[in-house]
């Protein structure tokens, strides 16, 4: 299968995938649990096979449609789309065989739209993932608000619609009010909107309108979740945590950083951008996120919002690695985003199997779990280590990519940030292990075992691809080093 | 002459003449077909006009064998083979999709009647569009009036009757100011040729009875077209009017109105009223902004589900007269083309609202409760043609909007501020369409009634043809979209 | 002589005048049918305008009589309008008053506050 | 010789039928109740009417116009008494009592 | 010598108008309307307008009367007035008023032969149409020929109009407890105005014919034939009583006619299209092109004044119809 096909096999297998649990979910549990797990293994299955050609330096690009002249709807794989592509499908499959345990477990209703959902938006996140130009890149970027939606509206009560109307609100209005003109004004200015490595806008756009420009991409993708729109991730917490695992580790939120990313690198050009002096605030915008979230996280006592505001945090480094403009930064903020996915979607797991197996959701209930839940609370370990940052885990090669980024830009701010967020990470998760580990359990609290086997599963794989991505991160640095070559 | 010359005559004639033939047709349901074909007929001819149009000749036809000043002459060019798709497009989805509704709102033997007006009204419509006579647009815009007040007062409800009466008075005042207008231009050019006045109005331009001529035909067709000072009448008109006349009237009847306004400001006053730009610009721009932006507002806080999208129809318009008061190529494509997404996503919404209609009674948005699970084929269709009335990428809506913020930029300092306008209505939008999802998919089912089963299946495809055509030309418009910059092109060229 | 130039504009100035009547029969008077009425002066009022162009000094009605020489005629063209427009406001008016005596058999009145009040 | 008589002679009918407009319309206005007035005013359609057309037609000498003012005036004689005759008619089923010497019209209130 | 009368005539208008509105009886005010349209008729009349002033005077003050009566006698007579509100509308109607009187300015004097309306279409009018229809009467060449079309569009106002009426008022009066009056509600026991109306009828009727088909040659055509054959008939209706007149000439008759007289223009529109000429070129009709357009006319006028008189009888009928019920 050529590469330009396997582009739209990409695509179109999850929508097929969508309507066979449609379909499936009428006849019987089971048998649309199999789909999924076939669809997400074939997903890999052809994502993964790029692999070779992008590691070769290929770059396959297919056309679909012309909406306007110089507006098409197109689809280019290069570097940062690929690694996006191979994390979301990847952790698709472990993700449905975790929803699989919890939701049996949790005996939730209407099962059938969540998988179906949950398909939609994997394909919506291969749309952003292979976009080819800013335009398909919006469309999809909008399918995947839209797909979400009824995932974070799930449970249907008033409190969940309302905050998933929040969720909705902020997302769209971001993306309609400040993404749309961005993308229209680039098209206007550049009179393309192609990614093209180098930046399309050099020399277009003079001094200020560059700062405007940014801020309207930075604060119209609401999905990145950078300070002052960032209101819809703690809404979303409403929704039952396989969802959750999708929003902050495999989709979502991964969709926006990415977007970012690569909207500084293929549309501003990072040397185009480093000596544009009013582009200099984002940098300190995302600072200024890390530090805020981490110290609201602090003061959190749900362990879902706790996690929330955590990742909003962790969000603000993959963009403040970008927004250093160096090249060892910017493969910092690829790898920061894989990292984070591993870290952040073990955690998800484990707060997730904890709430199935003991309904405990609040921080102070977790004393003396470790006994009870072995298994789940030494994964949990794991991810808290690795969002902190310390060596065996994910965490530390990316912040050790960031940190090397930052010296060789000499950018003191960037460096102070990440050692005190480290702190602060340390600071909110130390004592919850302390807790879970060496605390007695207070006397009445309820007898409860593991939970459910296949949730369990999950948690160990994504703990040991945490602690693997340390050791076998080679292929992943070299691909992303791609990005960055071209540019010295 | 082979037929195909004929095609501007016969597109007026096939639905005209089979108007009174259908008030013969008394057996049940027959009234209905022969309507219908007479429909699908002009449709077939619309579609034929586009093909001719599109391959570079504009059909021109001499009525009665009459050379142009003299006689009345027939002009098709790309603007009007636009709005032709539009308008016979719509009353052929309306007609195929009517029979369940209708059935259930009007009587039986009062239905060859009601259909008999359909028909004059598309004829009506169809005859403004295709006429290139100033006098013979009146004639033409007196029948769809006419034609419109009977759909209108068929409505079941008796509110529909002062509904119709405030429609009917408006509507006559504004048809009479046209033909002042009219009036006063063919006093002092002598002629009612639209091409030929255009021509002999250089030498009396300055002359006041030309300015209040102008005055005069605006405020008379944007009260037919319902611009927001002058559209009181289109909510309650609408509202009460049986769902699938609503359907045809939102989609083309307020467009046609437009239509001649932006091809009288265009082609007769434009290159030869002095500073045009500021004049149009100076009141039209206003006008759509502020429409646009308290009609969404009005929508917002809407009760009843087809007042809201009544509402909402006034804000569109203020888009389409947006577009045209930038007085510029891009601003032009972008008004001619929300002309034909919006027929299509207020189409399809209002398809989708007669769709409920069939089960729920009472349209309020709070007796529409669990709608979505007793009927999910049809919130779904309306789910869709949502989107394309709030411009997700992907629907018709979308192309229209990327074009008028871009023609926004394009036009000037304050184009950002005209951007800002655009993009907070369309927040407006969501805000009105999510309340509908709302209460369509998460309020509990209203108890008591019973469980109805999904609306009737001819209804549900006609929605959900109009619904995927709203995709489809979301993301190939092709058509329309080089008719719209052929349009552009032909009128921004007597602009400069 | 200044008297005669008026006397040229007396007609439209009429003409501005029961348009105006009309038009504030229409907004002002709350019983439908006097609005009706009000519809139907506001429209002679436009035949008024259009009938005005068409006089021509010393000319007849535009009836070529066979045997005499260069009769100056009044211009046909305003006539064939107004005479179609007569009819389209005759139709107008019969479609209202139809809806007035639906009104006034569904509402018991035809003075529109009372309507307002009565939804 | 002759039409100068003629011509003098249509004048005088002319002005008389005038003269009889005129009276009719004063009577119009001037009398008390309704009965008083249809009477005043039949007198436009029946008198008058014969003098103005009598004039017309020595204006018009033989011609067809004169056969067409002939014809008019035969309409106009046959039409207008019973048009005053149906009112008056109409005037009494609806209750309208010509007791002329008591009461006038105004304080009654009928008529509008 | 003519601006007399029109200054007089003009000025009697104006005071007509005020007095309409200022009336609170509504029967008041629709006699006032009658005489209002007789004057405006007789103005036509002066400014050479002939054709006009016969169909202002044939459908304006009669038809339009007896339409208003109808529905007055369904409706109250009196009008409440209303209160406030009024210098809304003073101002807006005064702004309008200013507006207009500003463009009188520019205009062509009452009679200018030199106006530009004199110079463009008209004199063409003028001189072709002893050459292509050889009759005299321009207004009925132009109305029927040259701009056929819009006679078209006129007849189908009319159609629309004649179903509009028969669709609104199809509806049964909700009142259901109505029963139907007696057979005799016309004038049968006033015996003169019997005799005299029954003397007449035919005349009017005769008339009617006469000017349908004079309209070549003189002042006429199918919309003033249609409206004095429908007075005709509505006067026999008057005096003998609906129903006597519905044994006359049925409903389905009056359907019939309308729809008839809409087919027949139309039909004539579409032979001539089939026979080569354009739609409504009549000198394809026959070999000759004057004889095709005479009979193209006499044909489409015959047409129009079955269409008007159906259309105007059915919506008499129907109003009546109304009465007896209610």
């Amino acid at each position: 299968m050529t590469p330009e096909t396997a582009i739209l096999v990409a695509l179109i297998l999850p929508l097929a995938g969508a309507l066979a649990i449609a379909l499936a979910g009428r006849v019987s549990p089971n048998l649309r649990e199999t789909v999924t797990l076939v669809t997400a293994a074939a997903l890999i299955w052809v994502v993964w096979g790029l692999l070779p050609t992008l590691m070769a330096g290929g770059r396959p690009a297919v056309e679909i449609s012309q909406v306007m002249p110089g507006l098409t709807i197109a689809f280019k794989v290069e570097p940062l789309g690929m690694l996006f592509a191979a994390l979301a499908s990847g952790l698709w499959i472990i993700n449905s065989v975790y929803s699989i345990g919890y939701m049996r477990g949790n005996k939730e209703q209407n099962q059938t739209r969540f998988y179906t959902c949950f398909a939609l938006a994997l394909s919506a996140t291969m749309g952003v993932a292979f976009a080819g130009n800013l335009f398909t890149l919006f469309l999809f970027y909008e399918l995947l608000t839209l797909s979400t939606y009824p995932l974070v509206a799930h449970k249907g009560d008033p409190a969940t619609v309302r905050s998933a109307r929040v969720y909705l609100g902020v997302l769209l209005s971001t993306s309609i009010g400040l993404f749309l003109p961005a993308i229209i004004w680039t098209y206007m200015v550049a009179g393309t909107g192609d990614f093209t490595p180098g930046g399309i806008l050099a020399g277009k756009l003079d001094d200020p309108a560059i700062g405007l420009l940014l801020g309207l991409f930075v604060f119209g993708i609401g999905k990145a979740a950078v300070m002052p729109v960032h209101r819809w991730l703690p809404a979303a917490m409403v929704a039952p945590t396989p969802v959750s695992a999708l929003l902050h580790a495999v989709a979502v939120v991964k969709a926006g950083v990415f977007a970012i990313t690569k909207i500084i690198v293929y549309v501003f050009g990072i040397d185009f951008l480093f000596d544009a002096p009013s582009s200099g605030w984002l940098l300190y915008m995302a600072a200024f996120t890390i530090i805020a979230a981490s110290l609201i996280a602090l003061r959190q006592t749900n362990i879902k919002r706790l996690l929330a505001y955590s990742t909003i945090a962790q969000l603000s480094y993959v963009v403040m690695a970008a927004a250093i403009l160096k090249p060892l930064a910017e493969v910092g903020a690829a790898i920061h985003i894989v990292a984070h996915a591993f870290g952040k979607i073990t955690l998800f797991f484990a707060a997730g199997a904890i709430y199935v197996a003991s309904k405990k959701t609040e921080l102070h209930q977790l004393r003396g779990i470790g006994r009870r839940m072995p298994w789940t609370t030494a994964a949990f370990s794991i991810g808290a280590l690795s969002m902190i940052g310390v060596p065996p885990t994910a965490g530390f090669v990316s912040k050790w990519y960031i940190l090397a980024g930052a010296f060789e830009a000499d950018n003191l701010v960037a460096v102070f940030t990440i050692i005190a967020s480290t702190a602060l990470n340390a600071a909110y998760f130390l004592p919850i292990l302390y807790l879970a580990w060496f605390e007695r359990e207070n006397s009445g609290a309820p007898e409860h075992g593991e939970a459910p086997l296949a949730a369990v599963l999950a948690l160990c794989v994504t703990a040991l691809l945490t602690l693997a991505f340390f050791l076998f991160n080679g292929p992943v640095i070299e691909l992303e080093s791609q990005v960055v070559r071209g540019i010295t | 002459m082979d037929l195909t010359a004929h095609l501007p005559a016969l597109q007026v004639v096939v639905p005209m003449l089979s108007a009174p033939l259908v008030v013969l047709l008394q057996p049940r349901g027959l009234a209905w077909a022969g309507a219908t074909v007479a429909a699908l007929a002009s449709f077939a001819i619309a579609l034929a006009l586009t093909i001719a149009v599109l391959d570079g000749q504009p059909q021109v036809y001499a009525m009665g064998g009459w050379p142009a000043p003299y006689g009345i002459a027939l002009g098709v060019d790309a603007f009007s083979a636009l709005v032709l798709l539009v308008v016979t497009g719509a009353g052929a989805a309306s007609l195929l999709a009517a029979r369940p509704s209708i059935d259930q709102q009007i009587e039986q033997e009062r239905q060859p009647l009601f259909y008999s007006a359909w028909l004059l009204g598309l004829a009506g419509l169809v005859g403004i569009v295709v006429s290139a006579d100033a006098f013979n647009i009146f004639v033409f815009m007196e029948i769809s009036s006419l034609a419109s007040y009977i759909l209108i007062a068929g409505g079941p409800d008796r509110r529909a009757l002062p509904a119709v009466f405030k429609y009917l008075i408006m509507g006559t005042i504004g048809a009479t100011f046209y033909l002042i207008g009219v009036g006063l231009i063919y006093m002092m050019t002598g002629t009612l040729n639209l091409a030929d006045m255009e021509a002999r109005i250089g030498d009396v331009v300055d002359m006041n009875p030309i300015l209040v001529a102008a005055g005069f035909i605006t405020i008379g067709l944007a009260l037919k077209a319902a611009v927001f000072p002058l559209h009181v009448w289109l909510p309650n008109a609408y509202t009460q009017a049986p769902h699938m006349v609503t359907v045809f009237l939102a989609a083309c009847a307020t467009k046609v109105a437009l239509y001649v306004l932006i091809r009288f400001d265009y082609l007769v006053f434009q290159a030869k009223l002095a500073d045009h730009e500021a004049q149009f610009a100076l009141f039209a721009l206003p006008l759509a902004i502020l429409g646009i932006l308290v009609a969404s507002a009005v929508a917002m806080f809407e009760g009843n589900l087809k007042r809201l999208l009544a509402t909402s129809s006034v804000a569109q318009i203020g888009y389409i007269l947006l577009g045209a008061s930038f007085v510029s190529q891009a601003g032009l494509s972008a008004s001619v083309m929300h002309i034909f997404n919006h027929a299509l996503a207020k189409g399809g919404l209002f398809l989708a609202v007669a769709c409920l209609a069939y089960h729920y009674r009472d349209l309020r948005l709070d007796q529409l409760g669990g709608a979505a699970a007793r009927m999910p084929w049809t919130c779904a269709a309306l789910l869709v043609c949502g989107f394309s009335l709030i411009g997700i990428p992907g629907t018709a809506g979308f192309i229209s909007k990327w074009l008028l913020i871009s023609a926004a930029l394009e036009s000037g300092p304050w184009g950002w501020g005209l951007v800002a306008v655009i993009l907070v209505s369309s927040l407006m939008a969501v805000v009105y369409i999510w309340r509908i999802v709302e209460a369509l998919y998460f309020r509990a089912a209203v108890e008591g009634d019973s469980l109805p089963a999904e609306a009737p299946l001819q209804l549900l495809l006609v929605t959900w043809l109009v619904a995927l055509l709203n995709i489809v030309f979301g993301l190939f418009p092709g058509v329309p979209l080089e008719l719209a910059n052929s349009t552009a092109t032909l009128l921004a060229g007597f602009a400069s | 002589m200044k008297l005669l130039e008026l006397l040229g504009y007396f007609n439209y100035w009429v003409f501005a005048i029961i348009l105006t009547v009309g038009l504030y029969a229409v907004i002002r008077k709350t019983n439908l049918i006097k609005k009706l009425i009000g519809l139907s002066i506001f429209q002679s009022a436009v035949f008024l305008m259009y009938i005005t162009m068409d006089k021509v000094e010393g000319g007849t009605a535009p009836i070529i009589q066979a045997g005499v020489e260069n009769q100056i005629f009044s211009n046909p063209l305003p006539q064939v309008l107004i005479l179609t427009a007569i009819v389209v406001g005759v139709s107008t008016l019969a479609l209202g008053l139809a809806i007035v005596v639906r009104i006034n058999e569904s509402y018991g009145t035809i003075e529109e506050r009372e309507i307002l009040d009565a939804d | 010789m002759i039409d100068i008589g003629l011509d003098i002679l249509s004048w005088i009918l002319l002005t008389l039928g005038g003269a009889c407009v005129l009276i009719g319309g004063i009577g119009g206005l001037r009398l008390p109740n309704f009965y008083t007035r249809i009477h005043a005013a039949s007198l436009t359609d029946t008198m008058a009417t014969l003098l103005i057309f009598a004039g017309m037609m020595l204006q018009a000498g033989l011609s067809l116009p004169t056969l067409k003012l002939l014809a008019i005036m035969l309409f106009l004689l046959l039409t207008g008494p019973t048009a005053t005759y149906a009112l008056a008619n109409a005037a009494l089923l609806s209750g309208l009592k010509p007791d002329a010497e008591t009461v006038t019209d105004n304080d009654k209130g009928h008529a509008g | 010598m003519i601006f007399v009368f029109a200054l007089f005539l003009l000025t009697l208008l104006v005071i007509t108008a005020l007095a309409i509105v200022h009336t609170e009886n509504l029967f008041v005010a629709v006699m006032l309307t009658s005489i209002f349209s007789l004057l405006m008729a007789a103005n036509f009349f002066i400014l050479d307008a002939a054709d006009v002033a016969l169909t202002e005077a044939a459908v304006g003050a009669g038809v339009t009367t007896v339409i208003f009566l109808s529905a007055l006698a369904l409706t109250g007579e009196r009008e409440k007035p209303r209160v406030g509100g009024r210098n809304i509308a003073l101002v807006t109607v005064g702004v309008l008023a200013l507006l207009i009187i500003y463009a009188t300015f520019d205009k062509p004097r009452l009679g200018d032969p030199n106006a530009p309306v004199h110079q463009h279409v008209a004199p063409w009018y003028l001189e072709k149409t002893p050459e292509y229809m050889g009759f005299p009467n321009v207004v009925t060449a132009v109305l029927s020929s040259f701009r056929g079309y819009d006679t078209l569009g006129e007849v189908f106002v009319v159609f629309a109009a004649c179903i509009g009426v028969l669709f609104i008022l199809g509806v049964r009066p909700p009142r259901e407890s109505l029963e139907p009056r007696d057979e005799s509600s016309g004038l049968r026991h006033h015996l003169i105005p019997q005799v005299v109306g029954r003397l007449l009828v035919p005349f009017i009727v005769l008339f009617g014919l006469y000017v349908q088909f004079h309209g070549e040659y003189g002042p006429g055509g199918g919309f003033q034939a249609g409206a004095i054959i429908a007075t005709g008939v509505i006067l026999y209706a008057l005096l003998e009583g609906e129903a006597e007149a519905l044994r006359a000439v049925p409903r389905s008759v009056l359907l019939g006619m309308v729809i008839g007289g809409a087919m027949l223009f139309g039909s004539v529109g579409v032979v001539c299209m089939l026979m080569g000429g354009a739609f409504l070129d009549y000198s394809v009709l026959a070999a000759d092109p004057v004889w095709g357009q005479q009979l193209g006319i006499l044909i489409i006028e015959a047409g129009v004044g079955m269409a008007v008189c159906g259309a105007l009888l059915s919506i008499f009928h129907a109003f009546a119809a109304r009465e007896s019920l209610s």
